[in-house]
C-alpha cells in the first residue's frame, strides 16, 4: 500500500499544473500518492492553528514568507534536516534568508507595469508614480492585507524615508499618492479595463497578459524590486515527514524550478537553472539580477501590522 | 341619481357564459332586486356593473354615457361584496372612514357620519375592533355600513343580509330603503330571499341560467309570474289538472276539480285541451268539509312556527299542498273543503 | 400604477438586473484570449475549454451536490422553524428571529474561523465535507426561514380548521394543506438556499473537506491568475442551467400560489 | 393559530431542529470569539495573555470606527430602501394573475445571485469603472469632460448591493403579495380609490410580512457584505464588515476583530428588533 | 351515535365573554338548532365543540368522555365554516375526497359517495372546478357536500344554508335532515333562521349575549317562550296592556281590550297588577267589524308575497300587528274586528 501524502497548493492555474505535471512526477519520483488541497496561506495557517501544533493536517506547506514567519513563531515548523534536502545547497542566497527553517521555492519579483497603449512616458522608478502626472488617479496598488501591499508600504518608507522602518514617511508619501485603486489580490482587471494604467505587478503575470493580448509591460524600477516568495516548510509534527522531506527535495530540485520557470514565469531559486534565450524576456530576473530583489523584515511587520492596517486605512484614499 | 342602463350584457368565462345578453334599465332612485338560483349569474351581473369584471360583450351606461372602459373608481358606487371584502387591517371604523377620506370629507363630519351609521348597524361601541374580531354577521353588517354610509349614486349590494336574523334583517332593510329613498339612490339589490326581493324593491329581475326570465313589479312577478318556473321560483305552487270548454277574447273557461273559471290566457288554448291550473298553497283555505264544495283528504300536516302547512289529496288522486295560519288544525285523515278566489288561479299551458 | 407604466417600469428594472450579467455573458464569447468587453470576435472556444475542464467539471460537480444536500437540510429545518415563529412563537418572537438571522448578522469569516476551530475541537476537522455543510446549512438557514415565514403570515387558519374537522393528523395538514398554500415561500426559499450554497466561498474556503473543491473556490484561484473568458463562459452556463430549472419549477410546480 | 396545539412539547419539537444546529455550531464557536474579543491582543500571536476592555475601548475611543459603523448602516440603510422601491412593483407584477413568462421573470430575478460575486463585479467594472461603457459613451457623445465617479464609492458600492439583494427583497414580497384577496382592492375601488390609492392603502400594509421580511434580509445582508465593497468600493468606502475581514483575516488581530464583529452584530441585531416592532402588524396580533 | 354534553362552558376574550357558563345535554342522533341574534356566540360555542377554540372554561364531554384536550381531528366531526373554509387549491372534487381519504374510503366508493353528495347538492358537472370559479351559493354547498361525505358522528353547521334560495334551501334541508336521521348523525345547526330552526330541529337552544335563554322544543319555544326576549327573537309579538282581575291556582283571570282571559301565569301577579298580553301576529284573525267584538282602525297594510301585514291601532290607542293571508284584504281606515283563541295568549310581566 502506497503512503499519501496531501499537498497544499495554490487554486488556478497552479492547481492545473500540480495536478498534471508535478503530482504524477513526484509519484514516479518516490511511488508516493498525492493528494492535492487548494488553498492559500490564510486558509492553511487557520487550519493549522484550529488543529493545533500537535496534530497538524498537512507534512509540508509551501506559502508566502508572510504568512510563514508568524506560523514558524507559532512551532508548527520545524527547522529544517538539510541531510534530506539535498537541493538545499543549490539555492540563491536570497532563497535561504529563513536561517534553514524554510526554502524558498519560487520566487515572481514585481516590477512596475504600465499600460503601453495608455501611458506617453515610461516610469523609470517607484517614485514616478509620484511625479508623473499622467498616472495621478490612475494608479493601483495591493491593498494592506495583501503582502505585497506590506511589500510596498516597507518600500515605499525606505525610498522616503531613512529605511523600511521609517514608516511615517512611508504613510505620508501614501497619503501625498492621492486617489489609488486598491484591490485585495486581483490588478489584472483593474489595469485590463483600464481603470488604472500603472500598479505593481509580478512578471509572470504581466507576462501572461501580454500572452493573452493585453498591451502592458513591466520595468525594473531603480528602487529595486518586490517579489512574491513561497517558502516551503516542513511541520514538525508531520504526519508523513520522510515524505514531507522528499517533495521538498524534489520542488527545489533543477528540473522541478526549470518546469515551473516555463509555466509560470517564475525566477528559479536553484541557481543550476538556466533561463533559456527564448525565456528571458518574461522571465527577466535570474541569477545575479536576483540581487534587486529586496528583501524585508516581516517580524516587524507581523509585529506592527495592527497599527499599520489602521493607519492605512485611514491614509489610503 | 343615476339612471342605469344595461344592453346585451354578457360575460364568457371560457366557453361558457355565466351572463348571457341581459338586458334592463334602470330609472334614477330605482330600487331593484335581482332574484334567481344560486349560480344564475347575479353576482357576475353586479360585478360587471361595478366595474370589477370585464364585459365580453355588451353596454353599461350610466345616464346614457357608456361605462365599460370608466374604472370601477370613477364611477361612485357603492358596493357590498358577498364574501364582505372588508379590509384585515383596518378597524371597524377605519373601514367606514375609508370611503369618506377618498371623498375628503372633513374629519368632524366624517366621525358624525360613521357614528350614525354604526348605529344603524346597531354596532355602536365596535369602533376598535378589527374584522377578525367580529362575528359573521357583525363583519357583514360592517360591510353594508361601509358601502352606505358614502352614499354613493348607485348601490349594489350582493346578499348583504345573509347572515342576519330575522329581526336585524328586517330594521336592515328599514334602514336601507330609508338612506336610499332619501339620498335617491338607484340600488340593484341581490338577494335569494324571495320575501326580501318582494318587500323592497320597485321592480324585481328574475334570472335563470345567466338570462332573464322576468322583469316586473312584486306583484306581477308573484301574481303574474310569466312562465311556470318563475312562478315555482318565487313562491309554491299548486298544479291542477283543467279542461278548457271555451275560448273568449284572451280568457278562457276551465273546468276543473276545485270548480270552474273564467281566466284570462296568454297561451294559446283551443276548446278540448288539457291545461294546469296554477295556485299558490297560502290562497287556499281551509274549512271542515261540507256537501257541494271541492274537498280533500288531508294526507300530512306540518307545523313551521307561524304557518300550517298542509299535503291535501283530491278525490282525483292530485296533490295539493296549502298552507294556512294554524287557528284551525286539521288532522291527517280529515276532509277539508277548498275555497280560493278566481284571480289567484293562472293558466300556465299543457299539462304533461 | 397603470398596466403599460408598471410594465415599463418592470422592463427596467429587469434591464438593470441583466447589465452587468450581459456583459459576462457578452464576455463568454469572445474570441479572443482576454476577458473584455465588448467582445474582440465571437466563439465558443471557451466553452469547449471548459467543458474540456476536468476539474472545473469536479468543482461543479461537488459544489451541485453540496449545494443540493445543504438546500435539503436548510429547507426542512428552516421551514420546521418557520412554523413554530409564526404559528407557535408569542414572546419569543423576537428572540426566533434574531436567533435565526445570526448567521446572517455575523460576519462569516468569523463564523468560519470559529467554526473551523470547533469542528476541529470536537474531531470532525475537514478530513471530510461535514464541517462545510454545516457552514453552508447555517448560512442558508435564515433565507428559508424568512421566505417560508412571509409566505405563513398569510396562510389562514381556517383552513387547517377545515382539514382538522376532516380528520386530517398533524403531518398530512401540514403536507396537504399548509406546504400547498406557503409553496412559493418554500421554493422561493430552497432556491435562495441553493443558489447561495452554490456561490458560498469563504465558508467553503476555510471548510472544505481536504482535497475537495467547490466551484467558487476554483472559479476564484482561476481568476487570480487567468483572466480569460473561460470564466464568464463558467458563469454563463451555470446561468442558463439555473434559468432552466427554474422555468421548469414554473411549469412543474406553478410558482405562484392559486388562492383567491 | 388553532388551539389544542400550542400545548404540550408539540410545537418545541419544531424549533428544537435549528435551535440545536444553532446552539452547537453557532453559540458554542462564537463563545471562544466572545471570550476572544476581552483578549489582550497579541504580537505575532492571535492573542496575549490575560483579559482586558482595551479592544472595545478602541473602538469608542476612535471616531475612525464610529463613522463607519454610521457610514456602514447608512448603506445598509439605503440598500434597503432601494431595494423596497424598485423590488415591491416587480414583485407585484409577478403574482398578477395574467402574467406571462412569469418563469422567465422569476429567474430573471434570481439571475444576479447565479453570477459569482467576483465575475459580477467585473461586469460591474466594465460598466460603471471610470474608463467603462457608461463613462466611455457618455464622454463620447460629448455630454462630460471628466468621468462620473460611478465606482470607487458609495454610490458603486449601493448600486452593485441593490443589483444582488433585489431577489432578497422581491420573493419574500411576493409571497405576501399572494395572501392578499383581490377582492379587497376591488373593495377599496369600490369606495373610489384609484387603483394608485387602492395599492397604497390595501395592497401595501397587507404585504407587510413580506416587505418585513425581504427589508430584514437586505439589511442585514447589506451590513455584512464585504466583497462587493471591496472590489466594487476599491477599498476607499470603509465599511465595518471589510474592516472586520481585514482584521481577523488580514492582519491578525483577532481579539479587535472579534470585538468589532461583535459590535455590528449586536448593532444590527437591534436594527432588526426595532423594525420588527415598528412594522408589527397589529391586525393580525390578539 | 355520539352523545354531547356541555358544562358551564365559557370563552372569554379579554375581559368581554363570548359565551357565558352554557350548559347543554345533545342526545345521541339529536338535531339541535342554536338560535340567537348576530354576535351571541353560537360560532363560538361551535368551536369550542370542534376544538377549534380554547375553551376558557367549563368541560365539553363526548359520550361522557372529557374531550377538551382532544385534538379536532381525532373528534370525528364535520362542520361547514360560515366562511366555508374550502381548500383553495383543491377542486371541488378533491375537497369532497379530502375527508374520505382520511378515513382511508377505498377509491371506488369513494367516488361514488362524492358523485352522490354532488348530486344531493346539485353540483354535478362541478367536480373538476376550483372554489374560485364556484358562485358564493356554490361554494357554500361544496363546504356542506364536504362536511356530509364523511358522515361523521358529530354534524357542526354554522349557517350552511345562509347564501342560497328558497327551493335548494328547502331541498338542502330535506337532505340533511335525511342524511342525518338515516346515519344517526348528532347534530348541531347554527342558523339565523327562525323557520329553519323550528322545522329541522329536535330541540332549539335560543342564545342571549353568550348566554342560554330557553331550551325546548320548536313549538315550546314558539308558543311558550320563557321571556319576552325569545319570544320577540323567534318570532313577531304583539303585547297589549292587561288587568289582573284575579288570581287562581297557576292562573290568573285578566281583562284586556282583546277581551278577558283565563291564562296560565309563571311569573307572580296579584290582583290589581297591570301586565303585558303577548300575543303573535298571526294568531289575529280579522273580519269586517260588526258591533260587540274588539275592533281596531287599519292604520297601513304591506304586501309581501305570500302574506299581508297589518298595522292595527286599537280604540285605546295601542298598536297592534297582524298577519293574514291576503284573502281578504283590507284598506287603509277600515274598520276591523280582531279574533283570536285564547291559547294563544302569554302573559308577560308587567308592561312598564
Ligand atoms: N377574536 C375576538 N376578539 C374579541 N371578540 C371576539 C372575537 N371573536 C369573536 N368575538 C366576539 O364574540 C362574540 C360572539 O361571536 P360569534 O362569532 O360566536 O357570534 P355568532 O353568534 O356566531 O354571530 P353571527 O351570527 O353574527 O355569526 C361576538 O360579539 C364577537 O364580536
Ligand atoms: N372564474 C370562473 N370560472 C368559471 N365559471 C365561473 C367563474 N366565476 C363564476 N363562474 C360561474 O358563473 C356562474 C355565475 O356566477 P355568479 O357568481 O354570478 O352566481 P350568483 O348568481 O351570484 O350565485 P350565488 O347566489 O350562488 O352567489 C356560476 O355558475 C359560476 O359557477
Ligand atoms: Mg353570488
Ligand atoms: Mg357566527
Amino acid at each position: 500500500q502506497n503512503k499519501t501524502l496531501i499537498v497544499p497548493t495554490l487554486g488556478g492555474v497552479w492547481e492545473q499544473f500540480w495536478r498534471n505535471t508535478l503530482a504524477p512526477e513526484f509519484t514516479k519520483a518516490s511511488g508516493a500518492n498525492v493528494t492535492l488541497d487548494v488553498g492559500n496561506g490564510r486558509v492553511w495557517g487557520a487550519n493549522m492553528r484550529a488543529a493545533g501544533v500537535a496534530n497538524p493536517p498537512y507534512s509540508v506547506v509551501m506559502t508566502n514568507e508572510v504568512f510563514a514567519s508568524s506560523l514558524r513563531k507559532e512551532g508548527f515548523f520545524e527547522k529544517l534536516d538539510l541531510s534530506k534536502v539535498s537541493n538545499y545547497n543549490d539555492l540563491y542566497p536570497l532563497a535561504k534568508k529563513t536561517d534553514g527553517w524554510g526554502a524558498i521555492a519560487m520566487v515572481s519579483p514585481i516590477g512596475l507595469a504600465y499600460r503601453t497603449d495608455l501611458v506617453k512616458t515610461p516610469p523609470k522608478a517607484w517614485k514616478d508614480l509620484w511625479t508623473n502626472p499622467e498616472f495621478k488617479g490612475k494608479i493601483g496598488l495591493y491593498s494592506f492585507s495583501n503582502s505585497a501591499g506590506k511589500m510596498q508600504l516597507m518600500l515605499f518608507s525606505k525610498i522616503f524615508g531613512k529605511d523600511m522602518y521609517d514608516t511615517e514617511a512611508g504613510f505620508k508619501a501614501l497619503g501625498e499618492l492621492g486617489s489609488v485603486i486598491q484591490a485585495d489580490f486581483n490588478l489584472s482587471t483593474g489595469i485590463a479595463s483600464g481603470e488604472f494604467v500603472i500598479a505593481p505587478f509580478d512578471f509572470g503575470e504581466v507576462a501572461r497578459l501580454r500572452k493573452q493580448g493585453l498591451p502592458i509591460d513591466v520595468i525594473v524600477p531603480e528602487e529595486g524590486l518586490l517579489m512574491f516568495d513561497q517558502t516551503i516548510n516542513i511541520l514538525a509534527n508531520a504526519p508523513e515527514k520522510e515524505l514531507a522531506y522528499e517533495y521538498a527535495n524534489f520542488l527545489l530540485a533543477p528540473e522541478t524550478q526549470a518546469l515551473l520557470m516555463k509555466e509560470f514565469f517564475i525566477s528559479p531559486t536553484n541557481s543550476k537553472v538556466v533561463v533559456p534565450d527564448d525565456l528571458k524576456a518574461d522571465v527577466p530576473i535570474s541569477g545575479p539580477e536576483m540581487d534587486k530583489i529586496l528583501s524585508w523584515d516581516w517580524d516587524f511587520m507581523n509585529q506592527n501590522q495592527a497599527a499599520f492596517a489602521e493607519t492605512w486605512a485611514k491614509t489610503v484614499k | 341619481m343615476t339612471e342605469v342602463s344595461i344592453e346585451k350584457l354578457t360575460k364568457s368565462y371560457g366557453n361558457a357564459r355565466a351572463v348571457n345578453a341581459i338586458s334592463m334599465k334602470i330609472a334614477e332612485g330605482e330600487f331593484i332586486s335581482l332574484l334567481g338560483p344560486s349560480g344564475c349569474g347575479k353576482t357576475t351581473t353586479l360585478k360587471m356593473i361595478a366595474g370589477f369584471e370585464d364585459v365580453t360583450e355588451g353596454a353599461i351606461r350610466f345616464d346614457g354615457q357608456d361605462v365599460v372602459n370608466t374604472p370601477a373608481e370613477k364611477r361612485d358606487i357603492g358596493m357590498v361584496f358577498q364574501n364582505y371584502a372588508l379590509f384585515p387591517h383596518m378597524t371597524v371604523e377605519q373601514n367606514l372612514a375609508f370611503g369618506l377620506e377618498m371623498r375628503k370629507v372633513p374629519k368632524p363630519q366624517m366621525r358624525e357620519r360613521i357614528a350614525k351609521v354604526l348605529d344603524m348597524v346597531q354596532l355602536k361601541g365596535y369602533e376598535a375592533r378589527y374584522p377578525r374580531q367580529l362575528s359573521g354577521g357583525q363583519q357583514q353588517r360592517v360591510a353594508l355600513a361601509r358601502a352606505l354610509v358614502i352614499e354613493p349614486k348607485i348601490l349594489l349590494l350582493d346578499e348583504p343580509l345573509a347572515n342576519l336574523d330575522a329581526k336585524l334583517r328586517e330594521e336592515m332593510r328599514v334602514f336601507i330603503r330609508d338612506l336610499q329613498r332619501r339620498v335617491g339612490i338607484t340600488t340593484v339589490y341581490v338577494t335569494h330571499d324571495q320575501a326580501e326581493a318582494m318587500t323592497m324593491s320597485d321592480r324585481v329581475v328574475v334570472m335563470f341560467g345567466g338570462r332573464i326570465a322576468q322583469i316586473g313589479s312584486p306583484t306581477d312577478i308573484y301574481e303574474r309570474p310569466e312562465n311556470h318556473e318563475v312562478a315555482e321560483f318565487v313562491g309554491q305552487v299548486n298544479l291542477v289538472e283543467a279542461k278548457v270548454e271555451s275560448v273568449g277574447e284572451g280568457t278562457a273557461t276551465v273546468t276543473s276539480p276545485l270548480g270552474n273559471f273564467i281566466l284570462p290566457t296568454k297561451i294559446s288554448v283551443k276548446p278540448g285541451n288539457m291545461v294546469s291550473l296554477a295556485l299558490r298553497p297560502e290562497a287556499i283555505e281551509l274549512s271542515m268539509a261540507t256537501a257541494g264544495q271541492p274537498a280533500a283528504t288531508v294526507l300530512a300536516s306540518y307545523y313551521s312556527g307561524a304557518l300550517m302547512d298542509y299535503r291535501l289529496k283530491l278525490d282525483n288522486g292530485d296533490e295539493l299542498h296549502a298552507q294556512t295560519f294554524p287557528v284551525n288544525r286539521f288532522a291527517e285523515g280529515d276532509r277539508v273543503a277548498l275555497h280560493a278566489p278566481a284571480e289567484r288561479f293562472w293558466l300556465v299551458g299543457v299539462a304533461q | 400604477m397603470s398596466r403599460p407604466f408598471l410594465t415599463g417600469y418592470c422592463l427596467l428594472i429587469y434591464a438593470f438586473l441583466l447589465a452587468p450579467i450581459l456583459v459576462v455573458v457578452g464576455a463568454s464569447f469572445n474570441a479572443g484570449a482576454f476577458l473584455t468587453f465588448p467582445p474582440q470576435g465571437l466563439s465558443f472556444r471557451w466553452y469547449v475549454t471548459f467543458f474540456n475542464n476536468e476539474v472545473f467539471m469536479r468543482a461543479i460537480r461537488t459544489s451541485l451536490w453540496v449545494a443540493f444536500v445543504t438546500m435539503i437540510i436548510s429547507g426542512v429545518i428552516g421551514t420546521m422553524a418557520a412554523l413554530f415563529h409564526v404559528l407557535h412563537a408569542r414572546r419569543s418572537k423576537d428572540v426566533v428571529r434574531i436567533a435565526m438571522l445570526a448567521p446572517l448578522l455575523l460576519p462569516e469569516v468569523l463564523t468560519a474561523i470559529s467554526l473551523l476551530f470547533f469542528v476541529y475541537a470536537i474531531g470532525i476537522g475537514t478530513q471530510n465535507m461535514v464541517g462545510m455543510i454545516i457552514g453552508h446549512v447555517l448560512i442558508t438557514l435564515p433565507f428559508v426561514f424568512i421566505n417560508v415565514s412571509a409566505s405563513l403570515e398569510s396562510f389562514d387558519p381556517s383552513w387547517d380548521m377545515a382539514a382538522r374537522s376532516l380528520g386530517a393528523p398533524k403531518l398530512v395538514r401540514f403536507r396537504r394543506i399548509m406546504l400547498p398554500m406557503i409553496k412559493s415561500g418554500v421554493i422561493g426559499g430552497c432556491l435562495f438556499a441553493f443558489i447561495i450554497s452554490f456561490d458560498i466561498f469563504t465558508i467553503s474556503f476555510m471548510l472544505k473537506g481536504v482535497g475537495t473543491s467547490t466551484l467558487p473556490i476554483q472559479l476564484f484561484d482561476y481568476l487570480r491568475t487567468n483572466f480569460t473568458p473561460e470564466a464568464a463562459a463558467v458563469s454563463t452556463v451555470s446561468i442558463v442551467l439555473t434559468l432552466t430549472v427554474v422555468i421548469i419549477s414554473e411549469k412543474v410546480l406553478g410558482l405562484r400560489i392559486h388562492r383567491f | 393559530m388553532s388551539p389544542g396545539k400550542t400545548k404540550g412539547i408539540g410545537p418545541y419539537l419544531l424549533i428544537a431542529p435549528a435551535g440545536l444546529l444553532l446552539a452547537i455550531f453557532l453559540v458554542l464557536p462564537y463563545l471562544n470569539i466572545g471570550v476572544m474579543s476581552f483578549r489582550v491582543p497579541g504580537q505575532g500571536t492571535p492573542y496575549g495573555e490575560g483579559f482586558t476592555l482595551v479592544n472595545y475601548a478602541r473602538f469608542f475611543a476612535d471616531s475612525f470606527y464610529i463613522w463607519q459603523v454610521v457610514n456602514t448602516l447608512w448603506i445598509g440603510f439605503l440598500t434597503t430602501a432601494i431595494c423596497l422601491v424598485i423590488g415591491f412593483p416587480v414583485a407585484w407584477q409577478l403574482t398578477r394573475p395574467n402574467m406571462r413568462f412569469r418563469g422567465l421573470a422569476y429567474g430573471l430575478v434570481l439571475s444576479p445571485l447565479l453570477v459569482g460575486i467576483v465575475i459580477r463585479s467585473y461586469g460591474w467594472t466594465i460598466l460603471l469603472g471610470n474608463n467603462g461603457l457608461i463613462n466611455r459613451t457618455l464622454t463620447n457623445m460629448g455630454l462630460i469632460d471628466a468621468p462620473l465617479p460611478l465606482m470607487y464609492n458609495a454610490l458603486g458600492i449601493i448600486i452593485a448591493l441593490v443589483h444582488v439583494f433585489l431577489p432578497f427583497m422581491i420573493l419574500p414580497i411576493m409571497n405576501g403579495i399572494q395572501g392578499i384577496d383581490p377582492s379587497l382592492e376591488a373593495a377599496a375601488r369600490s369606495l373610489g380609490a384609484s387603483r394608485a390609492t387602492a395599492f397604497r392603502r390595501i395592497v401595501l400594509p397587507l404585504s407587510m410580512p413580506g416587505i418585513q421580511a425581504g427589508c430584514i434580509l437586505v439589511f442585514v445582508l447589506s451590513l455584512s457584505a464585504y466583497v462587493t465593497p471591496s472590489l466594487i468600493g476599491g477599498l476607499k468606502v470603509k465599511t465595518m464588515a471589510v474592516t472586520v475581514v481585514d482584521a481577523l483575516i488580514d492582519t491578525f488581530q483577532w481579539p479587535f476583530g472579534s470585538a468589532l464583529a461583535l459590535m455590528l452584530s449586536v448593532t444590527g441585531a437591534i436594527i432588526v428588533v426595532i423594525f420588527g416592532r415598528m412594522t408589527r402588524m397589529k391586525w393580525k396580533v390578539a
